[in-house]
């Protein structure tokens, strides 16, 4: 059970969130390509390493969130503190 | 047989019943099973991957297509991967019409490939039951039960009073929390030995005159003409693999990993729809046989085997987190037990013995990607969730086509990369949260 | 080999004023409390236990604790209990497993006669011809199978797990792992201490020394004064990520077996060492035994292991044991030493007579032999916690390298040394672990928003300055110059794995998984570091070359009950549920939602709501309550209408696609005031629909201003359906006027309904009827259905189901998103186009329906078969004449009770989705049937004339 | 036209109950709770008082909770609750503030006795001790797999806890809640608000 270091709520059980997956920009709808659009869709860069990705603590404060994550050892980086504007989805 | 004819290098050691009386008479060990040999300085096509996918892949360009100077390269050993970490089940009901017709080719090869291979894969033909515990559920299992039929596979949907007979540890009253309201039953379905096919593939391959070459750890594709960085990328040619063991030249690569598959294809500069997720798995002690199929529930996640030994062997979905890391969890032994003893109460006292995972890639649409890339030379099979081991056949004799004719077999023309450029999606998705 | 009861022992653990009864093999046996299964077996005199899995040979006790592999029985209805560690209790029936017919005359032992044929992976090799037979033979190796019996009538009698979050958590009481909890304690730490044995004190408790009996003594009374929780007979399975434990405690007072989820903020690692088997020619019959199984025995339990003995030793546990032997009258005829390069080289002879054979070829007669060849360190936690252990030869086993800084090992797993350095080394483990665990502490604390504040900053992380324990030379022994059992439980002997690296199974995981070595009930606890060294010795490389396997969880095996524990599954009902199930509801799962179905006869349902009025409870319908001044910019993203110029008081239907343009969820949303909209979905989507709102609100436009607030169940929600509909609400509603002028369809009101303030209505029309939707304050929901049921007797009220709804909606063509739609319908598909507007600036999946405009897509189309007796199953496939090819398939069917006839909804290729195209439906039985498409979804109703009225 | 309603729990089955207990769980679900949004470090944030995973007491003696960063419960009577709650929607014109009577919407119980604790850690995950969860500590969790928000707030110096959840899933957390409490005597006290 990884501890996910919530930036409101502290250290939690990842059964206590839902994984968004990597975090990644959405294309301006108005103007992309179906190639860039699809490529937001459904490519990934799936590193083996820190990766950042989005988090909803749903059991807890129920916000999104971006943290960063090494995939290979699954330890978290610098967990953000509480009003840390990492906090929030860039 | 005609590839055998022009592949074989050495006489096989022959397995059979009085052979195995003869060396126990005699004291004889066995021959090596494959050659420990040096690693050449070029092939004619270089699989990246010794688990089941790479060995049938390199088996059928030397048997199907006369390509024997191939190399088969392995970081670890033979079937360390997903290989040796899945549990091994076989079937062919699936929902789409060229998801059916696939593995039905598959299933076909697996009926045949003791005697192809000769080695005992025991694939025990036991039956599969794919249980619905909501109306929904039924439905969906009444959908792939027609597609099935029309493609001339064995599945039909049976209501509880059948599942009994054929399994009477579930509990098919209405009490539980799941009730089993029907099921999805597939008599072709069973289990094979996966260490098995690893082997038989990698001897059958080895007679033939393919290498095999463990703990040789692919650093690098070279590639040259594509547009992107040291000429990788899309419009560009394979030129060669730079291994831990140095460079090898060679104008074809095929891809057949899992669990690094988005890793391996980056470094031709083809980037992929996969992120990768461990798939658990567990083993009890054994007790004496009783469960004499496989019995699978998508809503529980959790598919249920018991063994020759007599174990009961589960697995579950895919975790949610993308991860790299391989150690198992404890929710996830929590949550199977919990499954399994809704479905089968009586065996709260059997004991867990071990548990495992495995590394998946998963797409967006839980359907394989097969085939050529911007690359020239480059070839992928990935991609295959928690079923590449029920596919690793066809796909090996697939893809060895592919890599062998420069075309697309129809077979797999549905897993092209290319799909996810046009959003034209493989319609998967619907019924293989849990696949097995 | 003769065992029989001592007098009593200082140390022993019985209490021989009780004598439990209890039956073995069906035989009446009586032995002390605290005796295990084996131990009062052993003193009855009893020698085989099991028999061996391929071979059926007869096997006696080896260790005579949890990890006996020959110590396998069933007791009751539980199988493979471990004999060597479960206590014996009254009324115990036990019984031998896996022996046919009986333990004593196995016929399968016949198989030891053609054992060289059955060599490992024999079974690889053969049975593939002819291959209509591999089922029978498969049934014949089943018969194999090892283990004991599952009984169907076991029941799953459940113990809630429990969480806690210790500062420490020592796994292994032995005297260092006593020592790092008590200083940890002392220390200020919340510790919980796990101890595998029955009793706390490691290898102390059965020594038969006067100092170690006083270090014992001494370290219980500190332990007792220590406020350490302690668990004995509880295991810590398995290490996790960030240190998340799991714990086994067998022997609760109210469990089975509970399982205990531990947060540590440090793991101390003590679990002591295990003796290992020395394989050589015999080691496996009645007889051999290991020289910790001769103490335990002697001093746990006064039993006397035989009457003449024959001990190897290498090292001062052997020594020990020879001391005991002699000292409780065992004679002792001979010693090797394998210190000094002497050899045990075959054991020979019945089990009532062993010849043990030297290297020399020195044959000495005995009825015991006892083996101390040396230790396996049982790693398994540090494994698990990221650390790859590193071969010592010199001292013939694997040392921690590189744990991570929370997980700290000590006593026999981190060096040797006397008892009192090994317990120096425990204190100073103890006070590091909870120098480290303050750290970790303040770290949560600081964090976490409702902990009390911290004060200064968080404790540097303290560095681990250790004496390392010394390491004592110990010879390296695996196999003597015979070949002997490797794995007692899986029949795998040194042969075997010399033969598999032969073949080429030469690194450790193939050779495991050709031969199934370390892959029985102890999962290589005994075995894995003689199989290493067996394929070492055939590679003719050293042990450290070859390296080790990695340990899997679990520690020890636990039972599928443990795991389980309560299965929470939530439950949810609506206020207005007593009533349904007083009123012969037959209900339905939904989600996590127990719904009403039907009463008794849903087609009856249906035609009282054509023809009166009904009433349905919808109240798991989601339902989101938003607020703010951006609302109108949150609709025009999430659906793909337009939503700006919505007036109070008017309710709009809309669809929801996902960024891949596939349908997502649909439902109407009412604007109830300025800045006040209420926006419902489907039942399944609620949850989902809520965090995507969430996501786009927070993640994509965090400066709108819209409060988003689940309020499904803040409502009980009660359709009123039928032509005399607007009759009874009116008579139950006030303050609204429900006149067709003043209240049209698809707008929204605020009333009192029977007296209850708050609620409000709209008017929409899943059935196709005239309809008022209440959503009444739940507390009040019951109270208000009470008040319509009561308001409309004479009107012919009665209550509708789901699947009444379902057959209404059907009647008038609505899909149900996830029934009708799947996993790839586009939003074009469900003949909605003209409700997705492309000319927005940005929508939910705008790019992908704008694209997906131009693409020819299957298409959801209304279906009559020709035969309106005819009901084609949900799932029938559309297929193109009398071929196979798939065109379609039905997605919806029932009998309308309104038609008369069968009518269905179903995805078609974009050939067939023309009105009157007639298709060929294929049904379940095979037969195939001529359905015509229709012009327009609705069956019934097409203008939707009576939902307007 | 029918009476005028009474409120009607979540907890529709019987009982037998005390008044008093080692481990007394009562329902409390007719309480009046509100639910209140607005900027976590606003003048309302400061008018409530309590910040997120805190509680605090409102001048009108209304309970007021931190449930979620810019969300606070407030709870009590109907005129604690109004009391406190007045006035918050004009209070900052460049807040942005919403109120809402949330009180058919939660379930809410309150367990008390000094053996809660062990209780609670049979059901859901959180760290129940004293620095972790002090008294007046808010937080929101999985029990028994329904996500709640609960409140510490002791009695005379016993542990007690206040526990919300979905109404839906009122029945089935009060029963969850039961069972748990059993080895330790839990004894169902009357329902009051």
């Amino acid at each position: 059970m990884l501890l996910v270091p919530c930036p409101n709520c502290g250290p939690r059980n990842s059964a206590d969130l839902r994984y968004g997956g990597e975090s990644h920009a959405r294309p301006d709808p108005a103007t992309a390509a179906p190639l860039q659009w699809r490529g937001y869709l459904y490519l990934r860069d799936n590193p083996a390493g820190w990766l950042r990705e989005t988090w909803y603590c749903r059991s807890g404060c129920r916000r999104w969130f971006t943290l960063e994550r090494n995939t290979a050892t699954n330890e978290f980086r610098d967990p953000p503190q509480p009003g840390d504007k990492r906090g929030t989805k860039a | 047989m005609r590839g055998i004819a022009r592949g074989m290098r050495r006489r096989p050691a022959k397995y059979s019943a009085a052979a195995l009386a003869w060396r126990g008479l005699k004291g004889d060990s066995w021959p090596r099973v494959w050659r420990d040999t040096e690693l050449k300085r070029s092939y004619d096509a270089v699989v990246i991957g010794g688990g089941v996918h790479g060995l049938a892949t390199a088996y059928y360009l030397a048997r199907n297509h006369g390509m024997t100077n191939v190399a088969v390269l392995d970081k670890a050993y033979l079937g360390s991967g997903a290989s040796g970490r899945n549990t091994a089940i076989v079937r062919a009901n699936y929902l789409t019409p060229e998801g059916v017709a696939f593995y039905d080719r598959s299933l076909q090869l697996y009926n045949s490939m003791a005697l192809d291979l000769n080695i005992n894969v025991m694939f025990s033909e036991r039956g599969h039951l794919t249980l619905a515990h909501s109306d929904a559920a039924l439905r969906t299992m009444h959908w792939r039960a027609e597609v099935n039929k029309l493609q001339g596979v064995n599945s039909s949907v049976i209501g509880p009073d059948e599942i009994s007979e054929i399994a009477p540890s579930l509990d098919t009253s209405d009490h539980p929390r799941y009730p089993i309201l029907g099921a999805l039953y597939h008599p072709p379905g069973g289990i094979v030995r996966h260490d098995a096919v690893v082997w038989g593939y990698a001897r059958a391959a080895d007679h033939m005159g393919v290498e095999m070459h463990q703990k040789t750890e692919v650093l690098d594709i070279l590639c040259e003409g594509g547009d992107g960085p040291n000429g990788k990328g899309a419009g560009g040619r394979v030129t060669g693999v730079r291994t831990n063991r140095g460079d090898i030249s060679t104008p074809i690569v095929i891809n057949c990993t899992a669990g690094w598959a988005g890793l391996i294809s980056a470094m031709a500069g083809v980037r992929l729809p996969i992120t990768t997720h461990p798939l658990q798995a567990a083993v009890t002690e054994p007790v004496k046989v009783f469960l004499p199929t496989v019995v699978v529930s998508g809503s529980l996640h959790v598919y249920i085997s018991q063994t020759d030994r007599g174990e009961l062997v589960f697995g579950a979905a895919v975790d949610a987190v993308a991860t790299y890391s391989i150690r198992g969890s404890l929710e996830f032994t929590e949550e199977l037990a919990g499954h399994v003893l809704e479905l089968m109460p009586s065996v709260s006292r059997m004991r867990l013995l071990r548990q495992w995972s495995g590394l998946c890639d998963m797409t967006p649409d839980y359907s394989p990607v097969m085939g050529f890339t911007p690359v020239d030379g480059f070839l992928v099979d990935v991609g295959w969730g928690t079923y590449g081991f029920k596919a690793a056949p066809v796909s090996g004799e697939q893809i060895a086509e592919a890599a062998a004719t420069g075309r697309t077999p129809e077979l797999i023309a549905p897993f092209a990369l290319s799909r996810f450029e046009t959003g034209e999606l493989v319609g998967e998705k619907g019924a293989a949260a849990v696949g097995h | 080999m003769t065992m029989s009861r001592l007098g009593p022992q200082p140390t022993e653990v019985i209490d021989r004023s009780t004598t439990p009864r209890f039956r073995w093999n069906g035989k009446r046996f009586s032995g002390f409390e605290g005796d295990t299964i084996a131990s009062a077996l052993a003193a009855a005199g009893e020698h085989v236990f099991s028999r061996s899995m391929k071979y059926h040979r007869p096997r006696g006790i080896l260790t005579a604790d949890y990890w006996d592999p020959n110590l396998l029985v069933q007791v009751g209805d539980d199988p493979n209990v471990r004999a060597g560690h479960r206590l014996l209790e009254a009324g115990m029936n036990v019984q031998a497993q896996n022996v046919w017919p009986s333990l004593r005359h196995d016929i399968k032992a016949a198989n030891g006669l053609v054992s060289r044929f059955l060599t490992a992976g024999f079974y690889y090799k053969t049975f593939m011809r002819p291959q209509k037979l591999w089922p029978a033979y498969e049934r014949v190796l089943a018969t194999f199978a090892p283990g004991g019996k599952v009984d169907p009538d076991t029941p799953h009698r459940y113990h809630d797990k429990r969480y806690t979050h210790p500062d420490v958590v020592v796994a292994g009481a032995g005297p260092a792992g006593i020592e790092a909890a008590v200083a940890a304690a002392a220390a200020g730490a919340r510790v919980l201490l796990v101890e595998h044995e029955h009793a706390v004190g490691g290898h102390l408790r059965y020594s038969s020394q006067e100092p170690d009996r006083a270090a014992l003594s001494e370290l219980r009374a500190a332990l007792d004064a220590s406020g350490v929780e302690v668990l004995t007979d509880s295991t810590v399975t398995g290490r996790y990520e960030d240190n998340w434990l799991g714990i086994v405690q067998r022997s609760h007072p109210i469990a089975v077996e509970r399982l205990i989820k531990a947060r540590a903020k440090v793991l101390v690692v003590a679990p002591g060492l295990i003796e290992r088997p020395y394989v050589f020619s015999g080691n496996d019959r009645p007889g051999v035994i290991t020289s910790g199984a001769a103490r335990r025995l002697i001093n746990l339990w006064g039993v006397k292991p035989g009457e003449r003995a024959v001990v190897f030793t290498a090292n001062s546990d052997g020594d020990e044991a020879a001391a005991d032997l002699d000292r409780v009258g065992v004679e002792v005829a001979a010693v090797i030493d394998g210190r000094d390069g002497r050899r045990i080289s075959a054991a020979q002879g019945s089990s009532k007579a062993l010849e043990a054979v030297l290297s020399g070829g020195t044959r000495t007669e005995a009825d015991l032999l006892v083996v101390a060849a040396g230790w396996t360190a049982p790693t398994s936690l540090l494994n698990m916690s990221g650390d790859r252990p590193v071969y010592d030869p010199a001292v013939a086993r694997f040392f921690p390298s590189d744990p991570p800084g929370n997980v700290l090992a000590t006593g026999g797993l981190a060096g040797d040394g006397s008892l009192d350095e090994l317990r120096a080394h425990g204190t100073t483990t103890g006070k590091l672990a909870a120098q480290r665990a303050a750290a970790v502490a303040h770290r949560y604390q600081a964090r976490t928003a409702r902990a009390l504040p911290v004060t200064g900053d968080e404790p540097a992380w303290a560095a681990d300055l250790r004496v390392p324990l010394r390491r004592n030379h110990h010879p390296e022994l695996y196999r003597s110059d015979t070949h002997g059992m490797i794995d007692f439980s899986e029949d795998v002997g040194s042969k075997d794995l010399v033969a598999a690296a032969r073949e080429g199974y030469d690194s450790v995981e193939l050779a495991k998984r050709y031969t199934t070595a370390t892959m029985g009930s102890a999962q290589g606890k005994l075995e894995t570091v003689n199989t290493v060294a067996a394929i070492a010795e055939a590679r003719g490389e050293t042990i450290a070359q070859v390296g080790t396997t990695v340990w899997r969880p679990p520690y020890a095996p636990l039972t599928l009950g443990a795991l389980a524990g309560r299965v929470f599954e939530p439950v949810r009902v609506s206020s207005i549920h007593p009533w349904h199930e007083a009123n012969g509801v037959r209900t339905i799962l939904a989600g996590q939602w127990i719904r009403p179905d039907h009463y008794g006869d849903p087609a009856a349902e249906v035609r009282n709501v054509r023809a009166n009025v009904g009433l349905i409870d919808v109240t798991p319908l989601g339902k989101l309550d938003l607020r703010g001044p951006d609302i109108p910019n949150l609709l025009n993203l999430l659906y793909t209408n337009k939503w700006s110029k919505l007036p109070v008081g008017k309710v709009r239907y809309g669809m929801m696609c996902a960024e891949d343009g596939v349908v997502l969820d649909d439902g109407v949303t009412g604007r109830l005031g300025d800045d006040h909209y209420l926006m419902t979905t489907t039942s399944s989507g609620a949850g989902g629909v809520w965090e995507w709102v969430e996501n786009w609100l927070q993640t994509e436009r965090p400066h709108w201003r819209v409060h988003v607030t689940p309020v499904t169940t803040a409502y009980s929600s009660i359709n009123v359906a039928g032509p005399k509909s607007r009759e009874l609400v009116s008579r139950v509603a006030e303050g609204v006027d429900l006149s067709s002028e003043a209240f049209k369809y698809m707008e929204v009101r605020t009333a009192t309904v029977a007296g209850v303030a708050g609620c409000f209505m709209w008017r929409i029309g899943f059935t196709g009827e005239l309809s008022f939707e209440l959503h009444v304050p739940a507390g009040h929901g019951m109270h208000v259905w009470e008040a319509l049921m009561e308001a409309g007797a004479d009107l012919g009220v009665g209550p509708f189901g789901l699947e009444g709804q379902r057959i209404m909606r059907l009647e008038k063509g609505h899909f149900i998103v996830g029934q009708d739609t799947d996993g790839l319908t586009l939003g074009p598909s469900t003949g909605l186009s003209p409700l997705i507007k492309l000319d927005k600036d940005d929508f939910a999946g705008m790019p992908e329906l704008a694209w997906a405009a131009d693409r020819k897509l299957p298409m959801i189309v209304a279906i009559q078969p020709d035969d309106p007796n005819v009901v084609p199953e949900e799932a029938a496939q559309i297929v193109r004449g009398d071929t196979n090819e798939i065109l379609g398939r039905i997605t919806s069917s029932r009998m309308s009770p309104t038609l008369g006839r069968s009518i269905c909804l179903g995805q078609v290729e974009p050939e067939l989705a023309a009105g009157g195209t007639k298709v060929t439906v294929l049904l379940v039985s095979g037969e195939r049937i001529s359905a015509t498409v229709m012009d327009h979804h609705a069956h019934f109703d097409p203008d939707g004339e009576r939902l307007r009225g | 036209m029918a009476d005028s309603p009474t409120f009607e729990s979540p907890v529709v089955r019987g009982y037998d109950t005390a008044d008093s207990g080692d481990l007394l769980l009562t329902d409390a679900s007719a309480t009046i709770k509100w639910l209140i949004r607005a900027s976590p470090d606003g003048s309302v944030a400061d008018r409530l008082g309590a910040s997120f995973g805190s509680s605090s007491a409102a001048a009108s003696g209304a309970t007021v909770l931190g449930s979620r960063p810019g969300e606070w419960i407030v709870l009590g009577t109907a005129a604690e609750v109004a009391g406190a709650v007045e006035g918050l929607e004009g209070l900052d014109s460049s807040d942005f503030v919403s109120c809402l009577d949330w009180t058919h919407g939660r379930a809410l119980f309150r367990v008390t006795g000094n053996e809660t604790t062990r209780m609670l850690e049979k059901v859901c995950s959180l760290d129940w001790s004293d620095p972790m969860t002090p008294d007046g500590a808010v937080a929101s969790a999985s029990v028994a797999k329904v996500t709640c928000d609960v409140a510490r707030s002791d009695v005379d110096g016993t542990p007690s806890y206040l526990v919300f959840c979905d109404r839906s899933f009122g029945q089935y957390l009060f029963d969850a809640l039961i069972d748990a409490g059993d080895e330790f005597g839990l004894v169902v006290g009357p329902a009051r608000p």
